[in-house]
C-alpha cells in the first residue's frame, strides 16, 4: 500500500482512511456488548438467587453451569453453537420437514457471550447478596413483602453497592472478549484494528487508535459507574 | 454458485479488504479468473481462521481460499485442489550474523517460524538437530522479534519476508540471507483450495479451471500486477 | 379460613438450632387487645419466639393461629414441619408489624421512606397518604426533623423509635416488638408504653419481649416467663411480679433490686 | 472425533500445561498482592495517590491485554538490548523470554481487575467493626490486616474466584509473545491437523479441571466463616 | 508525658455534624476508679461525647487528657482542631476500651476471637495467655460454652456481653461504655454491676452512658445528665436523681415513675 499516505490520512474516517472502519468497528463492540451484558445481568440475577434460595437439584444444576461455562473457551462455545448448533437445529429441522434457518452471527454472538456473562454474574451477585446485613431482608420480610417485591426494593438496591465494581469488571472484560466474535465473520473493533494494521503495516498507530477506542469507550462506562455507586452508597457513611 | 471462504484478516498481497470493505489482492483475481472459467457465479464469505474450518463443514462456504498449505496432514481432515501458487522459502536474519541459509550457518541460533507450516516442517528435517526453533502465530511477530534481537533468523515464505525487508523497520536491522535448499517433498506441495471431503465434482471443477487460467495467460497477466516472478513455483 | 377467638394463638412450639434446643414447647394465646410481655434471661429464646411467629424462623412443630388465621403445614424432610403455603405466610405477615432488636432498618433509604415502604408498596396505599401517615407517626416519636436522614446517621434510640414507627405505620392487627424501649430514655419509654396502651385500646394485640421489668408490669395485661426454652410462669403482671409459683422466677424478677 | 494426535504431541501438551499454570500462578498471586495496594490507596490515600491508583485501574481495564502486552514486548522489549551490558549480562535469558513479558503484563492487568473488586469490598465492610478496631488502639496496619482486609476478602471471595477464572481464560495471548502455553499447543494441533474440536477439548478439559481446583479451594475458603441466611 | 493527677479529663468539647451542633462545651474530670454515669435524652449527643473521647469522631474543639496524658493538637482547616500525632492517639486507645452501643463485633471472627483479636495483636500478649484470661472472662458473662460461635448466630444479650468482654480483656485503665446492659435482662445486669464495682476497686475510670437510672445510681460515683449538647446536672447520685438542681434534670429523672 501506498506509504506515502500521512498518519492523518490514515485515520481519516473516509476511504482510503481506515477511522470509519474503526469507528464502525467500536460501534458494533459497543452494541454486542452491550447485548451480552443486559443477557448477563438477567442470568446473572436469576443464577445468584437460584443459588442461594434454590433445592439441590436447581443448586447442583447451576454450579455446573457457572463451573463449566467459565471453564469452558469461549471460542468452543462460540463454534459450537454458531456452526454446530445451526447445524444441528437444521438437522432437526430437516427431519421434521421444515426450512433450514439462518443464525445471525450477531445473535449467536450475544447468546453466547450473554450465557459466559451470566456464569460470572451468577458469582458477583451472590457475593453482594450474601454481604447485606441479613437483618434488612429479615425486615422487609416480615413486613409481608413478597419474595419478588422484596428482591425489588430492598435486595437489589442494597446488593448493588457490593456488585458493582465486579459488574464493572465484567463491562470492561466483555467489550473486549466480544473479539472472539470474529470468528463467526463479524467485524467489531479488534477485527478492524488487524485488518488495518495488517493493510497498512502501521502497526502501531492503529494498535494505540483501537487503544484509544476502547478506553474512551471505557471512560465514558467510568461515569456511568460512578454516577451508579455514588447513588446507590447514598446512605452509607465514608469508611476511612 | 461457488462460495469461497476467505479469512477475514489481511494478507497482502495475496487478500485484504481495502477501507470501503472491498475484496482485493492476488489470490482475489485469480478467484475471479476461475470462476469466469467455470462460468460461475462466485462469492466471498469471510471468518476468522478459527472459523473456516468449521464454517466449510457447516457448509457456509464451499471452498477455503485463503492461503492454506497443502499439507499430508491436513488431507486426512480436508480435500485439497492442486496448488495454485507456491513460492519458495527463505531465511532473513540479522545484518551482523554470518550469511547463507544451509543448516550449517544457522548453527546454535534460534530460528523463528510461524506455527504450522511447511517451513516448520522443513525446519524439522534440515535444521532441527543444529539450531533452537521459536514458534509464532504470525510472521509478523516474528518480525518485531527479529528486529529486537530476540531471535536470529525468520524462515518463511519468500514473499511477506521480502514485504518486510523492504520496510522501514526491516531494512535498517535486517538481510537476505537466501533461499534454502529445495527439497519438493516438503516444500513442493504448495497452496491450494480446501474442500469437503465428499466434493470430488467440485474438486474436478476447479483443477480444471486452475490449469486453465494458468494455461491462457491470465494466470501470468493478474500474477504480474503484484510480483516480478511467476508465483506459480517449478 | 379458620376463625377463633384468639387474635393470636401459638401452640407447642419447638426449635432447634442444630443440636441446640432452644424452644421446647412454647404455647401463648392472646384475644384482641392483650398485651402481653415476655421475660427471661438472654438467650432463652424469647427473639426466637417472636421470629417463629412471623415465620422468619420455622419452628420445628407447632400450630399457629394468626389474627384468627390458622397457618397450614405440612411435614418435611426429618419430621419438621414446613409453611404448606408461602402466599399465605405472606399475607398473614402484612396484619402483623415487628420492631426487631437490632432494629433493622434499611440503609439505603431514608427515615421516612423507611417508614412508607410497606404501606406503600405492600398495602398499596397512596405515597400522599403514607407520607402524612409517616410524618404524623414521626412527629410522635420525636423524629419528624430526622425525616430525611440516612440511618446510618442516627444515635441508636432514633434508629428504635425510626423502627417503631415503621411498624406501626402498616396499621398491623398484631404486633411483635423486640426489646422496644432498649435504647430509649426514660421519658420516651413513657412515650411508647402511652402509644403501646392507645393501640391496645384500638383493639390491637401486642407481643412483647422486655428486660425492663417495670415497663412489662405498667404496660401488660399477662406476663410470660421464659427459660431455657420453657415457660415458666405465666399469669398477670401483679402475680408474676408480686407472688411467682416457679423459684426460678422468684429469682428473676426478685434480682430486680441487686 | 480423532484423538490419534495426542500420542505424539503429549510432551508439547504436557509443557504447554505447565506453562499455562506457572502464568496463572505468578499473575494471580503477585497481582493480588499489587491489587492490595491500589485498592487500599484508592480507599484511603492521599489525592494524589487515589488518582494515581483511580488513573492506573482505568486504563489497565480500559485497554485490550493484548495491547499492553505487546506495548510491552514489542515495544519496551525492544528497548531493553539497547541497555548497553544487558544482552550480555546474565539477566538477558531472562529478559529475552516472552513470558518474562507476560507474566509482568498479566500480573499488571489482573492487579487493576482485582484492585476494583477490592476497593468495593472494603467499603462494604460496616463502618463499626473498623471503629472496633480503632477503638483498641490499632495501628492502621493492624487494623487493616486484622479486620478489615480479612472482612473485605470474604465479602468479595465469589467475585475473586471468577476473577482467577478469567485470568485462567486470558493466558493463551502469552502466544502471540511466543510463549507455547497450552492453548498455544492446541492451536499448533490444529494448525498441523486442521481439526476444529478436538485439541479445543482437551484444553477444556484440562480448564475444567484447573476451574474446579479453584472453585473448590474458594469454596472451602467460603466456607471458613458461616453466613446466616 | 504531662502527668496530671485526673485519670480522664475533657474540657470544653464541641462538635457538629454539617449545621447539627451537637455538642456545645462539655467537660468531664474523673480521677482513678471513678465511675461516672452519662445520662440524657435520645439524641443528646452521648455516644458522640464517648467517641470523642477516643477519637473516633474528632471533636472540633476541645482539651483531651487520658491516661493521665495529654493529646496533642493542631490547629487544622476551617478552624478546627486536629491531633497532631495518630500515634500518639494509637497508643492512647490501648488504655482505653470502648463497648458499643451496637456492639461491632468482627462478623468474620467467633466470640473467642473477638476477645483474643486486640490482646494478641494490640497488645502483645502471647495466644496461650489471651485465650486463658479470654476463657475466664467470657465465663463470666455466662459465655463460654458459646465462645466457638460467631455473631451472627448468637442472640442480642449474648452479642453484648462478648462485647463486654471483648473490652475487659485489654485490661485497660480508662473503659467507655455505651448502654452496656441495654440488652440485657435483671440478673446479668446485676452481674455488670458487680464487674464494674470490681473494677472500680482495682482503680480503673469508667464512664458509662446509661438510660437505667436504678443502675446510674446503683453503679456511679458522679452521674452526669447531658441535655442538648450541654452539661445540665452534674453531682453525686444522690443529688442528680434526689435533687436536682435543673428543673430539666428533674423532668427527666422525675419520668421515672411515669
Ligand atoms: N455521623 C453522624 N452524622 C450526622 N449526624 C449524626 C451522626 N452521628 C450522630 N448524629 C446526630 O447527632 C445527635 C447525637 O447523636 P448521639 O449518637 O451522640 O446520641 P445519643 O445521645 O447517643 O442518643 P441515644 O441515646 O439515642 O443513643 C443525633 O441527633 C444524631 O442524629
Ligand atoms: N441462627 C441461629 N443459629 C444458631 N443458634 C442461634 C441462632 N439464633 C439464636 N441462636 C441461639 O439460640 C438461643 C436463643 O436466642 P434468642 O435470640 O432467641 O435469645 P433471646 O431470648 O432473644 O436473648 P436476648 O435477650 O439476649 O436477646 C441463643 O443461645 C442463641 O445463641
Ligand atoms: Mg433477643
Ligand atoms: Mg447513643
Amino acid at each position: 500500500m501506498s506509504s506515502s499516505q500521512s498518519l492523518l490520512e490514515l485515520l481519516s474516517p473516509y476511504p482510503p482512511g481506515w477511522g470509519g472502519v474503526l469507528l464502525a468497528g467500536a460501534l458494533s463492540t459497543v452494541l454486542i456488548s452491550l447485548g451480552a451484558y443486559l443477557v448477563g445481568i438477567a442470568i446473572g440475577l436469576a443464577g445468584a438467587i437460584g443459588k442461594l434460595k434454590g433445592n439441590r437439584p436447581v443448586r447442583f444444576v447451576l454450579d455446573l453451569y457457572t463451573t463449566a461455562i467459565r471453564a469452558i473457551p469461549e471460542l468452543i462455545l462460540i463454534i459450537g453453537l454458531y456452526y454446530a448448533g445451526t447445524d444441528g437445529l437444521n438437522r432437526i429441522l430437516a427431519v421434521l420437514g421444515l426450512p433450514a434457518v439462518e443464525i445471525n452471527g450477531f445473535v449467536a454472538a450475544v447468546a453466547v457471550l450473554g450465557i459466559v456473562q451470566g456464569a460470572y454474574m451468577t458469582e458477583v451477585f451472590r457475593g453482594a447478596i450474601l454481604a447485606i446485613p441479613v437483618g434488612q431482608i429479615e425486615a422487609a420480610a416480615a413486613f409481608g413483602m413478597r419474595p419478588s417485591l422484596r428482591f425489588r426494593r430492598i435486595v437489589l438496591p442494597a446488593l448493588m453497592p457490593n456488585a458493582l465494581p465486579g459488574l464493572a469488571n465484567l463491562w470492561m472484560c466483555v467489550t473486549k472478549d466480544s473479539a472472539l466474535i470474529a470468528v463467526v465473520g463479524y467485524q467489531e473493533l479488534a477485527l478492524a484494528t488487524r485488518i488495518a494494521a495488517g493493510n497498512t503495516k502501521h502497526y502501531f498507530l492503529f494498535f494505540l487508535a483501537s487503544a484509544a477506542l476502547y478506553l474512551a469507550i471505557t471512560l465514558i462506562s467510568n461515569v456511568v459507574f460512578s454516577a451508579l455507586e455514588t447513588r446507590f452508597r447514598r446512605g452509607q457513611p465514608k469508611t476511612a | 454458485e461457488v462460495r469461497f471462504g476467505v479469512m477475514n484478516e489481511a494478507y497482502p498481497p495475496f487478500f485484504t479488504k481495502d477501507p470501503s470493505g472491498k475484496w482485493v489482492g492476488w489470490e482475489i483475481e485469480l478467484m475471479d479468473a476461475v470462476c469466469a472459467e467455470m462460468k460461475e457465479t462466485c462469492s466471498i464469505v469471510d471468518m476468522s481462521w478459527d472459523g473456516l474450518i468449521p464454517g466449510l463443514e457447516a457448509k457456509k462456504f464451499d471452498v477455503i481460499w485463503s492461503s492454506m498449505s497443502i499439507t499430508d496432514e491436513r488431507k486426512k481432515t480436508i480435500d485439497f485442489t492442486d496448488k495454485y501458487y507456491n513460492t519458495p522459502s527463505k531465511l532473513i536474519g540479522a545484518k551482523d550474523g554470518k550469511a547463507g541459509a544451509a543448516p550449517d550457518d544457522v548453527a546454535d541460533k534460534t530460528i523463528g517460524i510461524q506455527v504450522s507450516t511447511i517451513q516448520s516442517e522443513y525446519y524439522k528435517k534440515y535444521f532441527a538437530d543444529k539450531a533452537s526453533e521459536q514458534s509464532y502465530a504470525t510472521l509478523d511477530e516474528a518480525f518485531q522479534d527479529l528486529a529486537a534481537g530476540r531471535i536470529d533468523y525468520v524462515f518463511g515464505d519468500a514473499i511477506p519476508l521480502a514485504e518486510f525487508l523492504k520496510s522501514d523497520f526491516g531494512k535498517d536491522c535486517c538481510e537476505d540471507k537466501g533461499n534454502v535448499k529445495d527439497d519438493p517433498a516438503i516444500l513442493g506441495t504448495g497452496i491450494g483450495g480446501g474442500l469437503r471431503k465428499d466434493d470430488a465434482a467440485l474438486r474436478d471443477k476447479l483443477n480444471a479451471a486452475i490449469a486453465a487460467v494458468r494455461a491462457s495467460g491470465k494466470y501470468a497477466e493478474i500474477s504480474k500486477k503484484y510480483f516480478d516472478f511467476d508465483p506459480y513455483g517449478e | 379460613m379458620t376463625r377463633t377467638a384468639a387474635a393470636l394463638q401459638v401452640e407447642d412450639v419447638h426449635k432447634r438450632f442444630g443440636h441446640h434446643h432452644v424452644l421446647k414447647g412454647v404455647s401463648l394465646s392472646a384475644k384482641k387487645g392483650d398485651v402481653i410481655s415476655l421475660i427471661g434471661s438472654s438467650g432463652s429464646g424469647k427473639s426466637t419466639f417472636l421470629r417463629c411467629i412471623n415465620f422468619l424462623e420455622i419452628a420445628d412443630r407447632g400450630r399457629f393461629v394468626i389474627n384468627g388465621e390458622e397457618i397450614r403445614m405440612k411435614p418435611g424432610r426429618e419430621g419438621r414441619a414446613h409453611p404448606a403455603n408461602w402466599r399465605q405466610i405472606e399475607r398473614i405477615r402484612t396484619g402483623l408489624a415487628m420492631v426487631f432488636q437490632s432494629f433493622n432498618l434499611w440503609a439505603h433509604m431514608t427515615v421516612l421512606e423507611n417508614v412508607t415502604e410497606a404501606p406503600i408498596h405492600v398495602l398499596g396505599t397512596s405515597r400522599k397518604e403514607a407520607t402524612e401517615q409517616a410524618e404524623a407517626l414521626l412527629s410522635k416519636v420525636g423524629l419528624y426533623d430526622k425525616r430525611h436522614a440516612y440511618p446510618a446517621f442516627l444515635s441508636g434510640g432514633q434508629q428504635q423509635r425510626a423502627s417503631i414507627a415503621r411498624a406501626l405505620c402498616v396499621d398491623p392487627g398484631v404486633m411483635l416488638f423486640d426489646e422496644p424501649t432498649s435504647a430509649l430514655d426514660p421519658e420516651l419509654v413513657g412515650e411508647v408504653l402511652k402509644v403501646i396502651r392507645e393501640l391496645a385500646e384500638e383493639g390491637r394485640t401486642m407481643l412483647i419481649v422486655t428486660h425492663e421489668m417495670k415497663f412489662a408490669r405498667d404496660v401488660s395485661s399477662r406476663v410470660m416467663f421464659l427459660d431455657q426454652g420453657r415457660v415458666e410462669e405465666e399469669g398477670p403482671p401483679a402475680q408474676v411480679f408480686g407472688a411467682p409459683l416457679s423459684a426460678r422466677c422468684r429469682a428473676f424478677t426478685g434480682s430486680l433490686s441487686h | 472425533m480423532d484423538f490419534s494426535w495426542i500420542f505424539s504431541y503429549w510432551p508439547l501438551l504436557a509443557a504447554g500445561a505447565v506453562q499455562t499454570v506457572l502464568l496463572l500462578v505468578i499473575s494471580v498471586g503477585c497481582g493480588f498482592i499489587l491489587a492490595i495496594g491500589l485498592a487500599l490507596a484508592q480507599v484511603v490515600g492521599p489525592r494524589w495517590l487515589k488518582l494515581f491508583a483511580r488513573g492506573y485501574c482505568t486504563c489497565l481495564r480500559g485497554t485490550p491485554l493484548l495491547i499492553q502486552l505487546w506495548l510491552l514486548y514489542y515495544g519496551v522489549g525492544s528497548l531493553l538490548p539497547m541497555i548497553p551490558g544487558l544482552r550480555a549480562s546474565f539477566l538477558w535469558p531472562i529478559l529475552r523470554e516472552g513470558f518474562f513479558f507476560a507474566a509482568v503484563s498479566f500480573t499488571l492487568n489482573y492487579a487493576a481487575y482485582e484492585a476494583e473488586v477490592l476497593r468495593g469490598a472494603l467499603l462494604a465492610v460496616p463502618k463499626g467493626e473498623l471503629e472496633a478496631g480503632r477503638s483498641f488502639g490499632m495501628s492502621s496496619s493492624t487494623l487493616f490486616r486484622r479486620i478489615w482486609l480479612p472482612r473485605a476478602i470474604r465479602i468479595a471471595l465469589p467475585t475473586i474466584a471468577g476473577e482467577v477464572v478469567l485470568q485462567l481464560k486470558a493466558t493463551p495471548l502469552a502466544f502471540t509473545v511466543t510463549v507455547m502455553d497450552l492453548y498455544a499447543v492446541a492451536y499448533k494441533v490444529r494448525q498441523d491437523t486442521l481439526l476444529v474440536y478436538e485439541p479445543l477439548m482437551v484444553v477444556t478439559v484440562f480448564y475444567v479441571c484447573l476451574t474446579l481446583i479453584i472453585t473448590r479451594a474458594f469454596k472451602i475458603v467460603e466456607a471458613q466463616v458461616p453466613v446466616r441466611r
